[in-house]
C-alpha cells in the first residue's frame, strides 16, 4: 500500500513537473516566435525604391473543428489547391516578378473567441497581406473586428447579408448574399410552372432555424409575395434536427405542390430520406442556399431520395468555362470528390484575389500590397468570362464590386439531381440538360 | 388552421416509436447510474461512436445496419469493459465532480477522435430495408421506427428479466441498494460494476444500430441524446424498468406533438421544462418511490 | 473584520492585479497575447465566480452562461437601443441575473434538489434560454455597433478592455477570499461536506446556497457584458451548453474551493488550449481537443484534488514568508 | 433548578410505510442528567432523536425544549434553540481540516471567525483531540478522532442538550475508555444535559444516571441503572436475546 502510494505521489510529482515544463518552454517558444516573427510593417510605409517582392502571404481563417468543420476543412483543402496551381501552373503573381502566395492556415474553431484568437495570432505572427474566411456569420465578424484595425482586406466566405452593412472599410464578398439565394430559387419554380403549365395550389416553405437558413428563408417569402404567391405553410425546425418524423407528419397533412426548402446539411439528407420513404407526392422540392440536396456529399449519402431536387449554388461546379472545368478535375483528382460550394467560393474568391495583385503590380509598382491600394483595385476590377478566370469560376461569370464590397452581379446557379448527377439547370442549363419539371 | 385528428394520432404515433428507443438508451446510463453512482456524462459520445461503427460496416457489408448489432454490441462490451478498467476504476470512490468531469473528458476525445478520424460530413448508411412506410389510411408507419421501436422494447424488457429473475440480477439490484451489505453477501463488488458498465456501454452499440436505420452519424450526434437521457431519467426515477418506458414515452410524445403542433425549436425546450417543473414537486420523479 | 484579515484578502488581489497590469507591456502590446490575456483573465474571473456554488457550497452548477448570456444581453441590448452606458448596465444585468438565479434556485432548494439533480436542471436552465431566446431574438447574430470609448467600455485594441477585466478579477479573488475567511465560507464548505451534519449545527442550509447561487449570478450577470464585447456579437449561441460545463470543469481541475487553483487552472487551460489550437488546429483539427479531453481524464485520475493540491502548497509557502518578513 | 425538566417528549409517533418505528413515546430529561436510552436494533432510539432535533417530523405527538415547543421545526432553528447531536455513522467532513470543522459548529453563537476558532481549539483540546493534527484534513484522520471530532463540533455549538449517537460503535475497548471519560467530562465540568444512545452495555450502563430502554418503538421502562439491570422485561427483551 504505501509503495503504491509513493509510486502514485511519484507518477503525479512527474506529470506536474512535466507540465510545468511544457508551459515554461510554451512561454519561451512563444516569445521566440513572436521575436522571430515579428515583421516591420512594410506595406504602410511607403518606399521610394521599388521592393522586390518574394512571396504574398494569403491568410485563411475557417472553422476546422467543430459543427462548422465540414464546411472549413473543404474551404482549405480548397485554398490549397488553389495556391498550387496560382504558384505551379500561373508562375505565381507575374507582376510582382513572379511573386509565390503562401497560404497561412489557423482554426477559428467554434465561437468568436476563439475566431478573434486565430485572426489576432495570424496578424501578429505572420500579418498576411489579405485574409479569406470565415463561412460563419459571427466568427466573421470577429475576424473582421480585427483585420478592419490592422487595415487588412478580408475577402469572405460567409454568406449572411448584414455582413456588408456595418461600415466596415476593407470587407469584400463575391459570393451572393444569403437572400439572393431565396429569390432565385422562387423566380426558377415560378419559371418553370409557368413555362410547363403546372398548376400550383399549395406553397410550403420548410427552413432550418440558423441564421443563415432564416435569412434565406426571409429572401423566399418576400419573393413569393412580391410575386404574388403566398406560402401557405412556413415550417421551421432547429437544424440540429435528429428526426423528420412529425414534419413529414405535417406536410402529409398540407399536401403541398411545392416545397421551397433551406436545408443546412445533415437535415437536407434526413429530409429527402423521409420524404421518399414517406410515399407523399410533392411535384417539386426546390432547395435554396446551396447546403444540401445537390452537393456531391448529399448524393452520396442521400442516394435516389434526392434524384430531380434542386438547389442554389453559390458556385456552379458543372459550368462549362475553360478554367472551371480545370479546376474541377484537379480538386478531383486531389481529393477524390467533386467540390461542393465552400469550396467553391473559395475557388472564384482566391482567383479573385490573385487577378487584383497582377493588376495592382501594374497599377502601384512601387507599393502593391497596400490595402487601400488593393481596395482600389477590388472595386475597379469589372471581370466577365472572356478577362477574366475568376470570372469563369463564378455562377454569373460577372464580378464587379459595388462600394460596401458586395458583387453587384451576385447570383446563384441551380443545379439538379439528375441520374444521380448534380447537373446546371438554370439560369442557363448546361449542354444537353434539360430541367425536369415537375417530378415524374 | 385545426390540425385534424388523424394528424394527432400520427404524431402521438411517431413519439411513441421516438420514445421506445430512447428508453433503450436512457436504460443503459441509468443503470451505470443507479448501480454505480457514476454520472456518464460522454453515454450519448458512445452511440456517436457506434453509429460510425455501424456505417462503416453497413456499407461494407452492404447490409442492413439493425444486422450490425451483432457485431456493435459485443464490440461496445469490451470497449464498455477496457474503459471501465482504466478510466472509471480509479475514480470510483472520488467525489461526483471528479466523475464527472472524467467522463466529460472521454466525450471530448470520442468526439474529437470521430472528426479526425471522419471528418464533420454527416454519414448515412446506403443499404436498409427498413426505410419504408406502411400507409395504414389515416397513418403511415415508418417500418424502420417501429421495428428499431420493437427491438427496444424487447431488449428492455430482456434487461428486466435479467435484473428481475436472475441471480446476476439479484447481486446487481443488492449492490445498488447498499454496496457494503452486498459485499457483506460475498457479492463481488468489482465484478458486478465492470458488468454493469459495459453492459451499459454495450447497449449503446444497439441503440447506435436502430439508430442508423433511419438516422446518420456526426461527431455532434451524441449532445442530442445526452442531457435528455438525463431529464428521461429523472422523470422516471430510479425505481424500475416501468417508470423508465414510460418516461420515455412521455418525453417521445412531447417532443413529437409540440413539434407538429407548436414548433419544432419550442420542442426541444419543452422536455426541460417539464424536467424543472417535475424535480420542483416530485423530487423523486413521477414514477419513483418515495 | 480585522486589519490583518484585510491584508490577506486585498493583498494576493492587488499582487495578481498589479502582475496583470504589466502584461502588455511585456508582450509589447501584442493584440494576439492581449487578447490571450483578456479571455484568461474573463474565463478566471467567471471559474471563481462558479468556485462560491461550486467549490465551496459543493452545488455543481451547469448554468454559468445562462447568467452571463442574461446580464450579459440586457446590458448590450440597453447599450444598443437606447444608449445607456454599461457601467450602468451591467449592474442591472448583475441584478437581472441575481433574480433568475434566486426564482431557480428558492423552489429547488426548497424541494431539496441537489446532487445531479441539482447539475441536470442547472443544465436544462441554459437549454431553455437558448431555445427561449430564439423565439425573442430570432436566430439572428446581433453585433455591438463599432463606438469607441470608456462609455461604451468598447475599444479597437484590446488593452483597455483587459485592465478592466483585471478590475473584476481582483474584485472576484478578493471576494473569493473574503468568503473563505468569514463565517460565510465556514457555512458554505459545511453544507458542501455534508447537508444533514450541516443543518444539525444549526446551518440554514437553503438560506446560505441561496445566498451563493445569487452572489454567483450576479457576478456572472456583470460578466456579461465584457464577455459579449469581447466576442463582438451575441446571439442565442451565448447561453452556451458547453461553454457552461467548460467553467465547471475549470473549477475542477482547480481544486473545489481553492481560489488558486482555480485561478491557475482557468489561465493553464485556456493558454494549453489556445497553444493546440494555435499550432495544431491548421494541421490536424481537432488534435487539441484530442488531447485537452485526455488531459481531463489524466487530471481526474491523477490529481483528485485538482491544481490546488500544487497552488495551495506554493500559496502557503509565500504567505508564510509574507509573515515571518513583517515580524 | 438542577431538576428543571430540559427536554418533555409526550405522545410522539413515527412511521415509515408499514413500519411504525416509535409508538405514543413520553419521556422527560431534567437538566445536568446523563440519560442513557438503549434498546435493540430497530427499537426507535434514533427515531427519537431524529425527531427532536429534527430531521424527521414526527406523525403525531409533541416535543416541548425548556418549555418551548419545538415539533417539527427545522433542524437548524432547534439546534440555534440549544439542541446538538453526533452521529451514529460518522459524518466528516472530508475536505475541510479538523480546525474548520469544528469552527463550523462554532460560529453558531459567534460572527467572529477568530473568536470561533479559539473556541474551536479549546473545545478540540477538552475532547483530548492530537493538537498537532488540528489542521489535518477530515480524510486523513483515524475513525476516533473522527468521532472526537463530531463530538467536538456538537459540543462547539455551545448546547444545553446534546445527544450522543452510538459513539463507541467499532471502537476498541480502551478507545470505549477514553471516549467515556470525555462524554463524563462534558456533563460534569460543561454543565450539559447529555442523551446517550447506545448499544454498548458495559460504557452506557458505567455513564448514565437513569436508563431509558426502547423496544420496538415503545417506552418498556426507565429506571437507574442497577434497576434496569433487573428489570424481567429488559431481560426478557433486550439482555436475554443478545446478550454483550
Amino acid at each position: 500500500m504505501h509503495t503504491k502510494n509513493s509510486l502514485r505521489e511519484a507518477i503525479s510529482k512527474t506529470v506536474g513537473i512535466v507540465i510545468g515544463l511544457v508551459i515554461v518552454i510554451a512561454a519561451v517558444a512563444g516569445v521566440l516566435i513572436y521575436m522571430t516573427t515579428q515583421v516591420p510593417l512594410t506595406t504602410t510605409t511607403p518606399t521610394t525604391t521599388k521592393p522586390t517582392i518574394e512571396k504574398v502571404k494569403i491568410g485563411i481563417i475557417e472553422p476546422l473543428t467543430g459543427r462548422y468543420a465540414v464546411f472549413g476543412q473543404e474551404a482549405v483543402d480548397a485554398a490549397r489547391l488553389l495556391v498550387d496551381i496560382i504558384n505551379n501552373e500561373l508562375g505565381g503573381v507575374n507582376s510582382l516578378g513572379g511573386a509565390r502566395l503562401e497560404l497561412y492556415v489557423e482554426d477559428a474553431g467554434t465561437s468568436p473567441d476563439s475566431a478573434a484568437l486565430a485572426a489576432e495570432r495570424l496578424v501578429s505572427t505572420y500579418r498576411p497581406h489579405i485574409i479569406l474566411g470565415a463561412y460563419i456569420s459571427r466568427l466573421t465578424a470577429a475576424v473582421a473586428e480585427v483585420t478592419e484595425r490592422e487595415k487588412i482586406p478580408l475577402v469572405m466566405d460567409a454568406l449572411v447579408d448584414w455582413l456588408t452593412e456595418k461600415g466596415w472599410n476593407y470587407v469584400f464578398r463575391l459570393a451572393p448574399r444569403a437572400s439572393t439565394h431565396g429569390k432565385a430559387a422562387v423566380d426558377f419554380v415560378l419559371e418553370m410552372t409557368q413555362k410547363k403549365n403546372v398548376s400550383i395550389r399549395t406553397v410550403v416553405v420548410l427552413h432550418e432555424d440558423s441564421i443563415f437558413g432564416t435569412t434565406v428563408a426571409n429572401g423566399i417569402r418576400s419573393q413569393l409575395i412580391a410575386k404574388r404567391v403566398i406560402p401557405n405553410e412556413t415550417i421551421t425546425y432547429p437544424h440540429t434536427i435528429t428526426d423528420f418524423g412529425p414534419i413529414i407528419s405535417r406536410i402529409r397533412e398540407l399536401n403541398p405542390d411545392i416545397i421551397l426548402s433551406v436545408p443546412y446539411f445533415s437535415d437536407g439528407i434526413l429530409f429527402a430520406k423521409a420524404l421518399q420513404a414517406s410515399g407523399i407526392k410533392v411535384k417539386f422540392i426546390a432547395g435554396a442556399g446551396g447546403c444540401g440536396y445537390t452537393d456531391p456529399d448529399s448524393i452520396r449519402e442521400a442516394g435516389e431520395a434526392v434524384e430531380y431536387f434542386t438547389n442554389t449554388y453559390s458556385y456552379n461546379p458543372a459550368r462549362q468555362t475553360e478554367w472551371n472545368k480545370r479546376i474541377v478535375r484537379a480538386f478531383q483528382q486531389k481529393y477524390g470528390k467533386l467540390p461542393t460550394e465552400a469550396a467553391g467560393i473559395i475557388f472564384y474568391s482566391l482567383m479573385f484575389v490573385y487577378e487584383s495583385l497582377e493588376k495592382a503590380g501594374q497599377m502601384f509598382p512601387e507599393d502593391p500590397l497596400n490595402p487601400d491600394n488593393l481596395k482600389t483595385i477590388f472595386l475597379s476590377l469589372d471581370l466577365n468570362d472572356s478577362n477574366s478566370i475568376a470570372a469563369q469560376l463564378y455562377p454569373t461569370g460577372r464580378i464587379k464590386l459595388a462600394a460596401n464590397g458586395e458583387n453587384l452581379y451576385g447570383g446563384t446557379a441551380i443545379l439538379q439531381v439528375i441520374e444521380g448527377q448534380p447537373k446546371v439547370v438554370w439560369p442557363e442549363a448546361e449542354e444537353g440538360v434539360t430541367p425536369v419539371f415537375p417530378r415524374p | 388552421m385545426l390540425p385534424s385528428p388523424g394528424l394527432i394520432f400520427q404524431s402521438v404515433l411517431d413519439g411513441v416509436f421516438l420514445g421506445f428507443l430512447y428508453s433503450l438508451i436512457a436504460l443503459g446510463l441509468s443503470l451505470v447510474f443507479g448501480v454505480m453512482g457514476i454520472i456518464n456524462f460522454a453515454h450519448g459520445d458512445f452511440i456517436m461512436l457506434g453509429s460510425y461503427l455501424v456505417w462503416i460496416l453497413a456499407n461494407g457489408l452492404r447490409s442492413d445496419p439493425s444486422f450490425m448489432s451483432l457485431a456493435t454490441v459485443p464490440l461496445f462490451f469490451v470497449i464498455g469493459a477496457a474503459i471501465y478498467m482504466t478510466i472509471i476504476r480509479p475514480v470510483l470512490g472520488k467525489e461526483p465532480l471528479i466523475q464527472i468531469a472524467v467522463t466529460v473528458g472521454i466525450g471530448y476525445v470520442l468526439q474529437n477522435f470521430a472528426l479526425m478520424m471522419f471528418r464533420a460530413e454527416p454519414r448515412a448508411v446506403q443499404t436498409t430495408y427498413l426505410n419504408l412506410y406502411l400507409n395504414l389510411g389515416v397513418v403511415s408507419i415508418h417500418l424502420a421506427k417501429l421495428i428499431s421501436a420493437f427491438l427496444s422494447l424487447l431488449i428492455v424488457l430482456g434487461v428486466h428479466y435479467l435484473l428481475t429473475k436472475t441471480w446476476v440480477g439479484l447481486a446487481i439490484r443488492a449492490t445498488a441498494y447498499d454496496r457494503e451489505v452486498a459485499s457483506l453477501m460475498g457479492i463481488n463488488v468489482g465484478k458486478i460494476f465492470l458488468l454493469v458498465f459495459s453492459l451499459g456501454i454495450g447497449l449503446t452499440g444497439l441503440a447506435a444500430s436502430l439508430w442508423m436505420t433511419f438516422g446518420q452519424a456526426d461527431p455532434y450526434i451524441g449532445s442530442s441524446f445526452g442531457l435528455l437521457t438525463w431529464v428521461i431519467i429523472a422523470l422516471g426515477g430510479l425505481g424500475g424498468v416501468s417508470g423508465l418506458i414510460a418516461s420515455s414515452l412521455i418525453v417521445g410524445i412531447i417532443q413529437s406533438l409540440t413539434m407538429t403542433l407548436v414548433s419544432p425549436t419550442v420542442s426541444l425546450a419543452i422536455p426541460y421544462v417539464v424536467f424543472i417543473m417535475v424535480l420542483w414537486f416530485r423530487p423523486q420523479g413521477l414514477f419513483g418511490k418515495v | 473584520m480585522n486589519p490583518r484579515n484585510v491584508i490577506t484578502v486585498i493583498l494576493p488581489a492587488l499582487t495578481v492585479a498589479l502582475i496583470g497590469t504589466t502584461i502588455p507591456f511585456l508582450v509589447g502590446f501584442n493584440q494576439y497575447y492581449v487578447l490571450l490575456a483578456l479571455q484568461s483573465v474573463i474565463m478566471a474571473s467567471i471559474a471563481l465566480a462558479w468556485n462560491i456554488i461550486g467549490g465551496y457550497a459543493g452545488q455543481l452548477d451547469l448554468a454559468s452562461f445562462a447568467y452571463v448570456g442574461l446580464g450579459g444581453i440586457l446590458a448590450t441590448m440597453l447599450m444598443t437601443e437606447y444608449n445607456v452606458t454599461p457601467w450602468l448596465g451591467m449592474f442591472l444585468g448583475a441584478g437581472v441575473s441575481a433574480a433568475l438565479a434566486f426564482t431557480i434556485g428558492f423552489p429547488l432548494f426548497r424541494f431539496g434538489i441537489k446532487g445531479v439533480w441539482y447539475a441536470l436542471s442547472t443544465a436544462a436552465l441554459v437549454v431553455i434560454l437558448h431555445e427561449a431566446s430564439i423565439m425573442f431574438l430570432g436566430p439572428f447574430d446581433y453585433y455591438i455597433p463599432f463606438v469607441e470609448g470608456w462609455y461604451y467600455l468598447r475599444f479597437r485594441t484590446w488593452e483597455n478592455l483587459y485592465y478592466f477585466s483585471l478590475v473584476v478579477l481582483a474584485f472576484v479573488i478578493s471576494l473569493n477570499l473574503y468568503i473563505s475567511r468569514s463565517k460565510i465560507g465556514y457555512y458554505l464548505k459545511a453544507i458542501r461536506e455534508d447537508e444533514v451534519a450541516a443543518e444539525a449545527v444549526g446551518i440554514d442550509v437553503r438560506k446560505y446556497k441561496l445566498l451563493a447561487l445569487v452572489t454567483y449570478a450576479s457576478i456572472l450577470g456583470f460578466i456579461g457584458y465584457l464577455y459579449i464585447v469581447s466576442q463582438r456579437t451575441f446571439s442565442y449561441n451565448t447561453f452556451s451548453g458547453p461553454q457552461s460545463v467548460y467553467v465547471a470543469i475549470v473549477g475542477i481541475v482547480g481544486g473545489l474551493g481553492s481560489v488558486s487553483g482555480v485561478f491557475s487552472a482557468a489561465l493553464i487551460l485556456k493558454i494549453v488550449e489556445e497553444y493546440l489550437r494555435g499550432f495544431l488546429g491548421g494541421v490536424l483539427p481537432g488534435l487539441h481537443l484530442l488531447l485537452f479531453g485526455s488531459l481531463l481524464i489524466i487530471v481526474g485520475i491523477l490529481r483528485p484534488g485538482g491544481l490546488s493540491s500544487l497552488t495551495d502548497a506554493l500559496t502557503k509557502k509565500i504567505r508564510v514568508r509574507i509573515q515571518r518578513w513583517y515580524s | 433548578m438542577s431538576n428543571a425538566v430540559v427536554l418533555e417528549v409526550s405522545g410522539l409517533s413515527k412511521r415509515f410505510g408499514g413500519i411504525v418505528a416509535l409508538n405514543n413515546v413520553s419521556l422527560k430529561i431534567t437538566k445536568r442528567e446523563i440519560v442513557g436510552i438503549i434498546g435493540p436494533n430497530g427499537a426507535g432510539k434514533t427515531t427519537l432523536v431524529n425527531c427532536v432535533t429534527g430531521i424527521y417530523r414526527p406523525d403525531s405527538g409533541k416535543v416541548f425544549f425548556l418549555g418551548e415547543d419545538i415539533t417539527g421545526k427545522p433542524p437548524h432553528l432547534i439546534a440555534l434553540k440549544g439542541v446538538a447531536r453526533t452521529w451514529q455513522k460518522i459524518r466528516p467532513f472530508y475536505n475541510m481540516s479538523v480546525i474548520e470543522a469544528v469552527t463550523a459548529g462554532a460560529l453558531l453563537r459567534t460572527k467572529d471567525v477568530l473568536k470561533a476558532r479559539e473556541e474551536a481549539t479549546e473545545v478540540l483540546e477538552f475532547v483530548g483531540f492530537p493538537k498537532s493534527k488540528f489542521e489535518m484534513l477530515g480524510r486523513n484522520i483515524t475513525l476516533i478522532e473522527h468521532k472526537l471530532v463530531d463530538l467536538a463540533r456538537a459540543i462547539a455549538t455551545k448546547p444545553k442538550l446534546l445527544f450522543i449517537d452510538e459513539v463507541v460503535a467499532g471502537l476498541r475497548p480502551h478507545e470505549v475508555d477514553v471516549i467515556a471519560d470525555v462524554v463524563r467530562r462534558v456533563n460534569r465540568e460543561m454543565g450539559i444535559t447529555l442523551g446517550v444512545i447506545e448499544h454498548v452495555m458495559r460504557f452506557v450502563m458505567s455513564i448514565s444516571d437513569r436508563i431509558v430502554v426502547l423496544h420496538e418503538g415503545r417506552l418498556l421502562t426507565q429506571g437507574t441503572p442497577a434497576e434496569v439491570a433487573r428489570d424481567p422485561l429488559v431481560v426478557e427483551a433486550y439482555l436475554g436475546t443478545k446478550p454483550v
